[in-house]
């Protein structure tokens, strides 16, 4: 099983008197693409919020590459390997493009503060060599034109794509996505997931995919998990799940209720 | 842009330097005009005026007019340190009147010796001030003198044994005159037995005053100003406390039983004058003082209208306007008779005059006693 | 035991002070996430309202409750037009600016309030009129208690009463509560925002009104400064006390009060000022919603 | 290495050339303006690294310069660790030692900011403050109320007036400052700072370290606002605790929010124009005969903040200008 990069292990959030996760176990191996999926409000943002240490769990274990990651802070288990981006997007609004980038290379800086202090050498080469690597990153996506701009000035699109740059820009591992194809249109959609595709391809990722509408997972991920209220009800490949009553009675019932 | 702001900052205080004019004795005065002080130094200032403007009136010095230069130091002593350069160094003054606070005097006066220029404080009263210089004067008395003489009253006329002290501890006035009445009533064979404190501008003391009651002393001590006094006052009586309170000059001030009403009736303070005073000088300075303004002066317009008067007169027996030789003159003053009473300028150029001790009547203070230096 | 007694009554005595302008600043954090920093000013500008009105109608020394009621209504007028004009001119244009930007302005408006008030009124302390005579009503050897101490404890916990009432059980409360917590969404819902801000700004500036009278009453001296230390304290009490919480403000100001009051009793008197900045940093390192508020997490 | 030091060196040389200018065409009253302008920048400088940088809030800030000027003022008065002839060095270690222990002061204080967001922790550094002034009033062996007189000053020398000899003092931890912050606001820990301002949740699952970031901010953020403490205290020559209220604090924060949050050149402008200001504003007194410098400065914070609220500069530095040019 050495090939299992996530492995999680019951985990349960509780808030208040409300299980807003329960007893979600699943494994993820190393270089797989994956899609949580579920109706609104399943619980798939708070599964995320602790895999990557926003929220702690308030039972059960979480492994990534063999070591726990249950309370680490984020920065701690985004130091580990697993980078994220958000639904609402959360860019660093007022900063341009480029240190949106820099920003995530931090992690990775080798020069103190005193080497930046007086200016040393290596202090400016590596600074310069991250300015290069960050537009490299950028160019990948389109985005190196833009560099110079105001993060909070690029069309919604743009600003998704930013996020997922930003946060292939920890070298993570695994990299969460959480609805990143909200707001876009079919065809921007699909691109999106033609895009996912390849980058886990080039970076060498495991992905992990959150989205509620499962038409658009189904074709790219080789595994898909699904919840409801806060509870796995299937896993497994497209066509698994695409059958499974108890997948569609969850839409289902969603649906009539709105 | 940076040329822009420095091209201002320095066109300004040149043009106003240039309206220097022989004229004309240029004086400055540096208070809280504005600011936590600001009634302190709003009231020093009227005395200043007062002084001024009659010997302008009556023609000036030497055929010429002073021209004062009152500055405000917000209180702050940085501002203090600056407003006295400005006054010395930009505005030509050739002397200098303030600062109420000990604190500002100390932070200017460094200023005034190293430039030479006559500087008299209104009413800074910690030793300090004047030791800093030989240009550095005062016309008030001094922490250790006042703080004897309430320890003295204290002791021989109210055979006080067991003594309580209030202090301000925001003010270095109030907490120099409480450590020097402190042991001075210990070498009198008192005792102090309770030693609390306030901050000036609280309005509630009812917490010391029930810690003072518990110890039932003789008589409380209260060196501040007549600001929180009157509080002071009314809440001990709220208490059921009935022993005398003390204090010192910072009460004197109308507003003292205005404000504490009946409750600080029969209080004793130590000040320069009481308003019954018969002196002339004292009953003119008021009378011109209530024509003036149409308020009834406190200590503090008296101090200021005293230093004024000193530094005039100074100035007038010196042979020239002249730093240095106005400064010789002040240091020569000796029985002015002054609104504050006698004063003679010591070998410290600190003010040798008696103390009264007065007791709080209403809107008057009956003259009690008179303790000589 | 009659000092523990009296330091108690002491302490609530002073507590009901801190309880009734902490009122004030946690009515507008309530509604608008803001700290009206210029709160304890206009409860200044009010104590002067009701002085230069006592002088002018020539009821300085006329106690009684006809002069009590005159001056309260004078009084509260003037600070809500005070607030209301505060809001309208400084605060509103800034209603979408970042908080800071906010908290900024209000002490500029603080500031400015404290220097207008050295300017016209002058800054002498002025001796507020005797509105009510203060009878001591209950003797028991050294332990003395008096009206006053009392009055102000129970006009505090009316207004506690009373804005509870307002803001839960009237349509007007109603409206302030979907302002505060979506202004957009309320004004959907056919409120008008800017009313219901100015409408908090007017009951807000109303208590400090009540506030200066009672205070002025009770300390009868009045200066342009005088807010300052009592505003910052009140506003601790009400952080203390979970700041938006209308009952945690009256329970803030009263700990307050009777912390100070032990502490000088107990402890030292120099230490005084010191501690109620040191309650505020302990409970908010501790339980950062004070004692009866809710501290609302960052949706992520 | 001397690379590094070239731009500070011939920015020291500037400040130099303006010292010289105000050594012989100005009077005492505008050289000792200038010193507090020195003050103010590092002063101004210093807060903006938390309050504009780092997006935290300071109202406190005068506590820090509180402690460093206490403590360059007791040493000087009662410790020398160079030998005579060499009493000049000792003012760098007073002034270092005074940012130091206002530095460990400054990391007690960010630990509520790691807990505490805007105007909570706006006002927690206000209390701050206070306690720090409340405590020098009743510390006695550092003066209580009565404070610290006659503190020894920066020494002259080799023919150099006393304004010139603290002038330079003065310049020089206005030039450290100065290249400090900006080295290292431009760098990975600037952009550190910058993160967490803009948005803390997104910076620490980009493996930022917000909680050390934050902290690290009000360190270094309060070793300079001790130093400028010390420098004050060497200028003034007398301190007490009252010289370091509520009010000082309000100062250096309209000089941040005037000058543009986060912009450090920007900071220096306010600091310029806040000082020199009010003594300005002494002309319109003489004509009115009131003093309205308050209340114009009252006024005018309210003003920049409803008019413009990024201040002069913005987040941007003068050298933005420049390049757009």
């Amino acid at each position: 099983m050495s090939d299992v990069l996530l492995d999680v292990r019951s985990i349960t959030m509780q808030f208040g008197g409300l299980k807003a996760v329960d007893s979600l176990a699943f494994q993820i191996k190393k270089g797989q693409l994956v899609g949580l999926i579920g109706p609104n409000g399943a619980g798939k943002t708070t599964a995320f919020n602790m895999l990557t240490g926003v929220y702690r769990p308030t039972s059960g274990d979480i492994l990534f590459a063999g070591q726990s990651m249950v309370g680490l802070r984020p920065y701690q288990i985004s130091r580990n390997g697993i980078a994220r981006t958000f639904q609402n997007i959360r860019l660093f609004r007022e900063l341009s493009v480029l240190q949106n980038v820099l920003i995530a290379f931090n992690q990775h800086v080798k020069s103190g503060t005193w080497s930046a202090i007086l200016q040393t050498q290596s202090f400016l080469d590596e600074e310069a060599e991250l300015r290069s690597k960050a537009l490299a990153l950028l160019k990948v996506f389109g985005l190196d034109r833009k560099a110079d701009e105001i993060a909070s000035s690029l069309p919604y699109g743009e600003q998704r794509k930013l996020e997922i740059i930003r946060a292939l820009a920890t070298k993570p591992k695994l990299i969460l996505l959480d609805e990143p194809a909200a707001g876009m249109n079919h065809s921007e959609t699909h691109q999106l997931m033609e895009t996912i595709a390849q980058i886990r391809k080039d970076f060498d990722l495991t992905v992990l995919l959150i989205e509620h509408d499962m038409k658009l997972v189904m074709g790219i991920c080789e595994n898909i998990i699904v919840l409801d209220h806060g509870v796995k009800i299937e896993e497994g490949n497209a066509q698994h799940v695409r059958s499974s009553q108890k997948v569609i009675e969850a839409y289902l019932g969603v649906e009539e209720s709105v | 842009m940076k040329k822009l702001f420095f091209a201002i900052l320095f066109s300004l205080p040149l043009l106003s330097g240039c309206t220097k004019s022989g004229d004309e004795i240029r004086v400055g005065e540096f208070g809280s005009l504005t600011g936590n002080d600001a009634t302190f130094g709003l009231s020093t200032n009227k005395g200043i005026r007062l002084a001024i403007d009659e010997v302008n009136e009556k023609g000036g010095i030497k055929g010429k007019k002073i021209k004062l230069i009152t500055l405000d130091d917000q209180g702050r002593d940085t501002e203090a340190v600056q407003v006295v350069t400005r006054l010395i160094t930009q505005e030509n003054v050739v002397a200098v009147l303030g600062e109420v606070a000990s604190s500002r005097s100390k932070a200017a006066a460094p200023i005034a010796q190293e430039y030479k220029i006559p500087m008299i404080s209104p009413s800074s009263t910690n030793p300090e001030v004047t030791k800093i210089g030989d240009y550095i004067f005062r016309v008030c008395f001094i922490d250790p003198f006042q703080g004897f003489v309430m320890a003295k009253f204290a002791s021989e006329n109210l055979k006080v044994k067991k003594a309580a002290i209030l202090r301000d501890v925001k003010n270095d006035y109030s907490v120099g005159l409480a450590d020097v009445f402190a042991a001075d009533l210990k070498k009198m064979g008192g005792e102090i037995i309770a030693d609390l404190s306030y901050q000036a501008g609280d309005v509630d003391f009812k917490a010391q005053l029930t810690q003072i009651r518990s110890k039932a002393p003789d008589a409380i001590f209260i060196p501040g100003y007549y600001t929180e006094v009157g509080l002071i006052a009314q809440q001990a009586r709220d208490l059921g406390i009935k022993v005398p309170l003390l204090g010192g000059d910072g009460w004197d001030s109308t507003k003292l039983s205005e404000i504490g009403k009946e409750a600080i009736d029969g209080a004793y303070f130590s000040n320069h004058y009481t308003s019954e005073s018969t002196d002339p000088v004292v009953r003119d300075f008021i009378t011109r003082f209530q024509a003036k303004y149409g308020d009834t002066p406190d200590g503090l317009a008296a101090m200021g209208y005293d230093a004024a008067r000193i530094l005039i007169l100074a100035m007038e027996r010196a042979q020239e306007i002249k730093p240095n030789l106005i400064r010789d003159e002040i240091a020569k003053t000796k029985d002015f008779a002054g609104a504050t009473g006698k004063i003679s300028i010591n070998e410290n150029r600190d003010a040798v005059k008696s103390a009264v001790v007065v007791q709080v009547q209403g809107k008057s203070n009956k003259f009690v006693t008179t303790i000589h230096p | 035991m009659q000092d523990f007694v009296q330091h108690l009554v002491n302490g609530l005595s002073l507590g009901s002070i801190y309880a009734l302008i902490a009122l004030g600043y946690t009515m507008v954090y309530g509604i608008l996430q803001m700290i009206n920093f210029a709160h304890s000013d206009v409860y200044m500008v009010g104590a002067f309202a009701a002085y230069y009105a006592a002088k002018w109608l020539g009821i300085e020394n006329q106690p009684g409750l006809m002069s009590l009621a005159t001056l309260l209504v004078v009084s509260m007028v003037a600070c809500a037009l005070l607030g209301l004009t505060i809001e309208r001119l400084a605060y509103r244009p800034l209603r979408k600016a970042p908080k800071l930007n906010i908290l900024i302005t209000a002490i500029g408006v603080s500031l400015f309030l404290q220097y207008a008030g050295q300017l016209v009124f002058g800054a002498d302390p002025k001796v507020f009129p005797e509105v009510m005579p203060d009878i001591t009503f209950f003797q028991w050897g050294d332990l003395s208690l008096r009206s006053s101490d009392f009055t102000v404890l129970i006009v505090a916990l009316l207004a506690m009463v009373g804005l509870h009432f307002l803001i839960h059980h009237t349509k007007i409360g109603r409206a302030m509560r979907a302002v505060s917590q979506n202004s957009s969404v309320a004004a959907m819902l056919g409120v008008n925002p800017d009313r219901i801000v100015a409408m908090t700004f007017v009951v807000g500036s109303s208590l400090a009104g009540v506030g200066s009278v009672l205070v002025g009453m009770k300390y009868p001296k009045i200066e342009p400064l005088m807010g300052m230390m009592i505003g910052l304290k009140a506003f601790v009490a009400a952080v203390l006390g979970g700041i938006g919480s209308i009952p945690g403000a009256v329970l803030g100001g009263l700990l307050m009060g009777l912390s100070e009051e032990m502490v000088v009793a107990y402890l030292s008197s120099t230490y005084r000022d010191a501690l109620a900045f040191g309650i505020l940093i302990v409970i908010l390192l501790l339980k950062p919603a004070g004692l009866l508020g809710r501290y609302q997490v960052e949706k992520v | 290495m001397l690379r590094s030091l070239k731009l500070p060196f011939l920015s020291f040389l500037g400040l130099i050339a303006v010292g010289l200018v105000l050594e012989f065409g100005f009077s005492a009253f505008i050289q000792i303006t200038a010193l507090f302008v020195l003050v103010n920048m590092i002063m101004a400088m210093s807060l903006n690294l938390v309050n504009g940088t780092s997006g935290q809030f300071s109202l406190g800030h005068a506590g820090f310069m509180a402690i460093g000027a206490y403590v360059g003022a007791y040493l000087s008065q009662h410790w020398a660790l160079f030998p005579e002839g060499l009493t000049a060095l000792n003012f760098f270690v007073y002034t270092l030692l005074g940012g130091s222990l206002a530095a460990v002061f400054g990391f007690l204080v960010g630990q509520p900011s790691l807990r505490l967001k805007g105007d909570y922790l706006a006002i927690v550094t206000l209390g701050f403050g206070e306690i720090i002034r409340v405590a020098l009033l009743n510390m006695d062996f550092l003066g209580g109320a009565r404070g610290i007189h006659g503190i020894p000053t920066v020494p002259d020398g080799f023919g150099l007036s006393r304004f010139m000899a603290q002038y330079l003092f003065g310049s020089f931890w206005v030039i450290l400052c100065f290249f400090f912050l900006w080295r290292l606001v431009h760098s990975n820990q600037g952009r550190g700072f910058l993160s967490v301002r803009e948005d803390e949740i997104a910076a620490e699952s980009m493996g930022v370290n917000t909680t050390a970031v934050k902290v690290r901010a009000f360190v270094v953020s309060a070793f300079f606002a001790g130093v400028a403490g010390v420098l004050s205290a060497y200028f003034v020559r007398y301190i007490n605790p009252s010289s370091f209220g509520f009010l000082r604090s309000v100062d250096a924060v309209i000089m941040v929010v005037l000058g543009g949050m986060g912009s450090f050149t920007g900071s220096i402008v306010a600091a310029i124009l806040i000082t020199i200001m009010p003594e300005l504003l002494r002309t319109v007194q003489q004509v009115t005969g009131v003093d309205l410098r308050m209340l114009i400065y009252a006024l005018a914070l309210v003003l920049v903040m409803i008019l413009r609220p990024q201040g002069i500069f913005g987040s941007k530095e003068l050298r933005d200008f420049w390049r757009k040019k």
